[in-house]
């Protein structure tokens, strides 16, 4: 057990530091850019120096370097406000299901543009009607001589707007049991009849759309594994989520609080003297604190060759509710000031009612609670499944309530 | 003995519920949300006519002198619809303060306007962020004028005078008055619940007068909070139960795996968890009324523990809520973000769930103290 | 809404307590006799004054009393340090029972012993392989002429060993689904091949016994309902089990956590001024007084001729868990004095570790914490029931797994 | 950057659960439990056997001077054992503090001992209800000897010496002694978890020695809870992951309603949770276990945190694990009490989960004021 470096990888790392000190866009730089712009300058600034996409092979746009090495580079790259949030999706999960299904001629005409940051990628899984239940989806697409024809709705879709590409999973045949009827699919998203709607957030804030196919046609080449098969391909791409996902809920962070702690009274003290403050605070340390080495004993199985498991789902789930309390918590500490909004009123006024709002969220998406920790008790301790009423049922004899 | 709401305030609560039904729908309250308005004035006027503003008014007020309990129902129900009035300030703490301490002349301008909903006041402790404590006031009186900046306060942009809480050298180090807004400079803010609007009240030399006596103030500001937390209180517990109403509607509605996802024990459980603590903090409530009603020894207490308890309650009914709405409790769309937004403003409104916990055990230890004397 | 008695409500009570005054048995009365002799004598006092089982017709040895009467009756006896507790399963869950399923002969011969505390009853309900899943139960009974013959094993029967008659259910066909081959009877603790051991909890204590029936004779006379009625018979009891213990989870309570706050010291200052136990202590009181108020609530209701429903299974529910959280955080206030069991050294030693032994007990008997919240969430908010696998299907062809 | 033990490690690891397994079974804990003896003697010789007292003792004090890493292997696999033997006090504390504070001459008379298992030592600090204070202490010191009474000196009836906290007029108001027992009068008491042995020491002018420099033992208090909190979670941890199992294994096998409790959500999320708790736990264990290792500015804050986190996971995971027995697990005869009854002993040890909360926010705060200055 050693957190400090081999003598490899202070190398590496001495490296990585280097040329991210001579190569991060400056100010003017990005100046007069939208934050897609940005991102994308940047993206391709690494990918000509090869510091893209670090663990893909060569020839794929990649480096072919360890995980270690990856880490490393993350762990210097976010020293730099630089933009990146943008390829997750396409990088992170299209990208990996690209390499496990699609063709060789596939990977090396689409990898190497998500690498440069050419292209971006958008998931098209979720449905109005099927969230938790994932394999509930309605999407259908049907044969038309080499065509498919693809008619239904997905929602929850972050940057179909300005996706180029989008991986995509619908029901080729009802009359199946659910998981056995579905087939996956990559698509133009410029190709007719994709529309695209944003929808607007209790936190006020639209990352996300529905997305609408009126009769779009996607050629069969564009189809990822068998007809039949897409559940199976699905699960590819959700084991690559669920990694990138894992890191926790982000928002409000406990150093933030301590420090507010510190320097808010209460009753005419630091409030951080206070015993229940000080409680809450330690038990939300021991939470993050926790998940970061949880996170890093993650890594080291990483580097040893090892896949990351479902316990990564601890991340998202302990992060998420944390995050919600964290605020809430903040918002009474500052009493009457904390529901402020208005920068101009009140000091750091909307941090905190900001992640009280984004918080719900993040408990859902992604696998709400409720599955991550039917993920936990299953995958992890090996507890029987729920019981499947719809198991063995064709799709279209499954009762769905109102909610079709 | 008799530990439930009598026939006759039963159907006040029939009555109001059909009301607020009829003319506080959700989209009454979102309209005030995305909008501009600061409050439903249409449902303003219509609630000063049922005579709701007048209550615990007495008669020779302007009032229709009935009692607390009575309050408490009507409370509920406009917590339950999220009414987007400025009933609380107006009632709860406005209302209250002049019953509380005003003089005559106060009570006999006052009183009356408040009874009909001519005149709406509001009360302004909140100086910056943090816990209000005497010694921390700025703002400052001079007998006649006025002088200081408060935050965050509720209806402030559209109150027509405001209970102000300022510093004092004597007694218990603060001193309260009573402002008209007229020539006050009020600038709306943005707060995490726009279906309630706040301002922020630059005071310079205004025209105030003492409500109470000098040195008195914070002695007030307790005994008012103590009133106001019950019917606080109420209002939190009807939204409560309007929160769990909606989530156990759509658990029983939308389906998963073929089944309706109420039937999921996660789901289950948390819904008869948020009942129970509904439940408790609804039975405190009822403590609280009571207390409210008659009894002041009790009250401190009283209106802490249901203070706390629906503040508890409130949150987490709201938050299950919204996820066992999954995704689609998440969208504007959907209304689950109401009863959100409202828990946590109605939360630090009269002071944190904290706050309250160190008031109960105060109570607590001041009645033991009081029982061994 | 008033807390005040009426003048009817008044007097009642003094006469209630002026009565007790004089009755409730001295020090001396009772000095060389074990609890249930003391118990037998009190019981027999009040009911030769006519002060047993108010709520019974005066028929069958009660007063005929209204349920407010009986409250106010229960407070005032609360308030002597008299023994009760051993004749409440008899009273308060065979009696109810009787009366409802129980011919007229046998009501008017067996509930006057049971008003008088001539006679105690048990319950003997739960097996070792059918708790949460009560009807699951195994023990036989075979008719065999007039009689019935039983075999089988029963646990968890408080009282066993000084009990008179015991209450019943078996199963008399297992060819058909659960709940439908049972069979409810009264018995004669006394019979022949009935044997009892005590079980030895965790917390040292033996409150409880398992019973073993090898051949016992019951006359068919003392079966309650009609033979495969027993689950609807066994409801009747539940139900009145439900409001028996429906009080809380006893042991530690506020105050005296609240009391050892204000004496011990924490860095030198009462406890009590430190802002954690301050918040801890809030919550506990505003779930005690919540829950007393909503037993309130009950019993107005109760008063107005309404039957209590499930809701009354939140006081186990929520007192349960507080008594075991109270009682651990009371140990972690002592600190290293808090495990000392050992009334020499340390005062108040042993009333912590006590409660924090016993209740795990109470979190499960009586139905556990999550058949609490089933109940809550089916019989209260109306949410569907679980999936039951062993819907309909014969007795004896539901997996039992190793349990059995 | 590797943040798994060792495969020398590990290897270890599964030879102290193998040895563990056959030599300390349930049966065994329930042996001292129900027994009188104080603690497993056999056990015990075979541990010094094994070298595991002094897996951290320097070589040229008889030990093998491994690091920590070692004895947080053997300290979790005793947690799972529940071991019933002075482990803890002889290993964690008495040779701790020896390490920490011993003089050469101390240090080459006691470690060979505690090294080879001939000695036992504890530490003695409490003398009353509540957490200790230097301002509180009453035990005094006069340079040869001590008078005082020590409750809840865990294995005090069976310690060879103790490491004894006094009262000092000067520096940080305390002083460590080291007092051997053999003339000290030493009372067993019944504790909630009789499978580790307390005791009451009462010391009446008992002949004591400085262990450190009179008026700092307060700091050395400190630092000794620091060390052993590490080692304590780990305990704790092991603990934690003993009752998962056995309440997994539970309901697999339990059936109700036809099929596997197991299977319904409320167990299943329930042990879900049970994890999570656990490998929070468990990583803050292998934090602390780094800083323990060499970081000593990071220990504070990492043995707060791992101390936390484990006392919180043990507490849930031992009442939950009972909780899913349903009535089998309230019985004597299943075991589920044993690691129910563990989890408080560890819990109050060397101070409860208050107390390290409130160390926990005082290390950040150091560690602020280091980062700043």
């Amino acid at each position: 057990m050693d957190f400090n470096d081999t003598s490899q990888e202070a190398e590496f790392r001495a490296e990585v530091a280097e040329w991210l000190q001579q190569n991060v866009p400056t100010r003017e730089e990005l100046s007069g850019l939208g934050e897609i712009q940005q991102s994308k300058l940047w993206q391709k600034r690494k990918f000509d120096a090869g510091w893209a996409c670090l663990r893909w092979p060569k020839e794929y746009g990649g480096r072919g370097a360890t995980a270690i090495q990856s880490v490393i580079w993350n762990q210097e790259e976010s020293k730099h406000p630089v933009p990146t949030g943008i390829f997750q999706i396409g990088q992170g999960m299209a990208a990996p299901t690209m390499m496990s299904w699609a063709s060789e001629e596939q990977k090396r005409f689409h990898l190497p543009p998500l690498a440069s940051g050419e292209h971006i990628w958008c998931q098209l899984f979720s449905e109005p009607s099927a969230g938790s239940d994932l394999a509930g989806i309605r999407t259908r697409a049907e044969r038309d001589g080499n065509d498919w024809i693809i008619n239904g709705q997905k929602i929850w879709t972050s940057g179909a707007h300005y996706s180029d590409y989008g991986i995509l999973v619908v029901r080729t045949d009802p009359t199946v049991p659910k998981h056995k009827g579905l087939t996956y699919f990559f698509l133009d998203m410029k190709s007719p009849g994709v529309e695209i709607k944003p929808i607007k957030q209790i936190s006020g804030g639209a990352n996300f759309n529905e997305v609408f196919f009126t009769d779009v046609r996607v050629p069969d080449e564009q189809r990822l594994g068998a007809v039949g098969q897409g559940w199976q391909v699905s699960l590819t791409t959700l084991m690559n989520e669920r990694a990138a996902i894992g890191g926790g809920g982000g928002g409000v962070g406990f150093d933030r609080v301590f420090r507010l702690a510190q320097k808010l009274a209460l009753d005419d003290r630091p409030a951080i003297e206070n015993g229940q403050v000080r409680s809450a605070l330690a038990n939300w340390y021991c939470q993050e604190s926790g998940l970061k080495y949880t996170g890093y004993r993650s890594l080291t199985a990483l580097s040893r060759g090892e896949t990351p498991g479902p316990e990564n789902s601890i991340g998202k789930y302990v992060g998420a509710s944390k995050s919600q309390d964290m605020a809430s918590f903040a918002i009474d500490l500052l009493e009457m000031a904390g529901i402020l909004e208005d920068r101009a009123t009140a000091t750091g006024a909307g941090i905190y009612t900001g992640t009280y709002m984004n918080a719900p969220g993040i408990r859902i998406a992604g696998g709400s609670d409720e599955i991550m920790l039917n993920i936990l008790a299953e995958r992890v301790l090996g507890l029987p499944q729920d019981i499947r009423v719809d198991k063995g049922v064709p799709f279209n004899e499954v009762p769905s309530g109102s909610s079709n | 003995m008799n530990f439930e709401f009598s026939q006759e305030q039963n159907l006040l609560r029939e009555q109001a519920r059909g009301f607020l039904d009829e003319n506080c729908p959700p989209s009454s309250v979102r309209k005030i949300l995305e909008g501009t308005d600061s409050f439903d004035e249409v449902l303003w006027k219509r609630i000063a006519e049922l005579g709701w503003l007048s209550t615990v008014i007495p008669q020779d007020h302007g009032g229709l002198g009935m009692s607390y309990y009575e309050l408490s129902v009507i409370a509920e129900e406009l917590g339950r619809a999220l009414a987007p009035v400025p009933f609380s300030s107006s009632v709860y703490l406005a209302t209250e303060a002049l019953l509380l301490a005003g003089s005559t002349a106060q009570r006999q301008k006052w009183l009356p306007r408040l009874a009909s909903g001519e005149s709406i006041g509001t009360f302004a402790l909140s100086e910056q962020a943090g816990r209000p404590t005497p010694s921390a006031l700025k703002t400052s009186f001079d007998g006649n004028s006025i002088t200081g900046t408060k935050i965050a306060v509720p209806d402030g942009d559209i109150a027509d005078f405001a209970v102000v809480v300022a510093r004092s050298e004597v007694g218990d180090g603060a001193t309260v008055c009573l402002v008209e807004l007229d020539d006050v400079a009020t600038r709306r803010v943005d707060v995490i619940d726009p279906s309630r609007s706040h301002a922020e009240l630059t005071l310079e030399g205004s025209q105030a007068e003492l409500l109470g006596s000098e040195g008195t103030g914070w002695s007030l500001v307790n005994q008012l909070f103590d009133r106001a937390a019950v019917l606080f209180a109420w209002e939190q517990v009807g939204g409560c139960q309007a929160a769990l109403d909606q989530a156990k509607d759509y658990a029983l509605n939308r389906y998963a795996f073929g089944r309706p996802i109420g039937g999921f024990q996660a789901i289950k459980h948390k819904l008869a968890n948020v009942y129970v603590k509904n439940t408790l903090a609804r039975s405190n409530c009822y403590y609280g009324a009571w207390a409210l009603a008659g009894s002041e020894a009790e009250l401190p207490l009283a209106a802490a523990t249901a203070r706390v308890s629906a503040t508890q309650a409130f949150y987490f009914a709201s938050k299950e809520n919204i996820q066992t709405h999954g995704g689609m409790g998440f969208t504007w769309e959907f209304d689950c973000q109401l009863y959100y937004r409202r828990a946590k403003l109605l939360s630090v409104g009269i002071g944190s769930e904290m706050w309250w916990q160190d008031r109960l055990v105060a109570a607590y230890e001041q009645s033991n103290r009081l029982a061994s004397a």
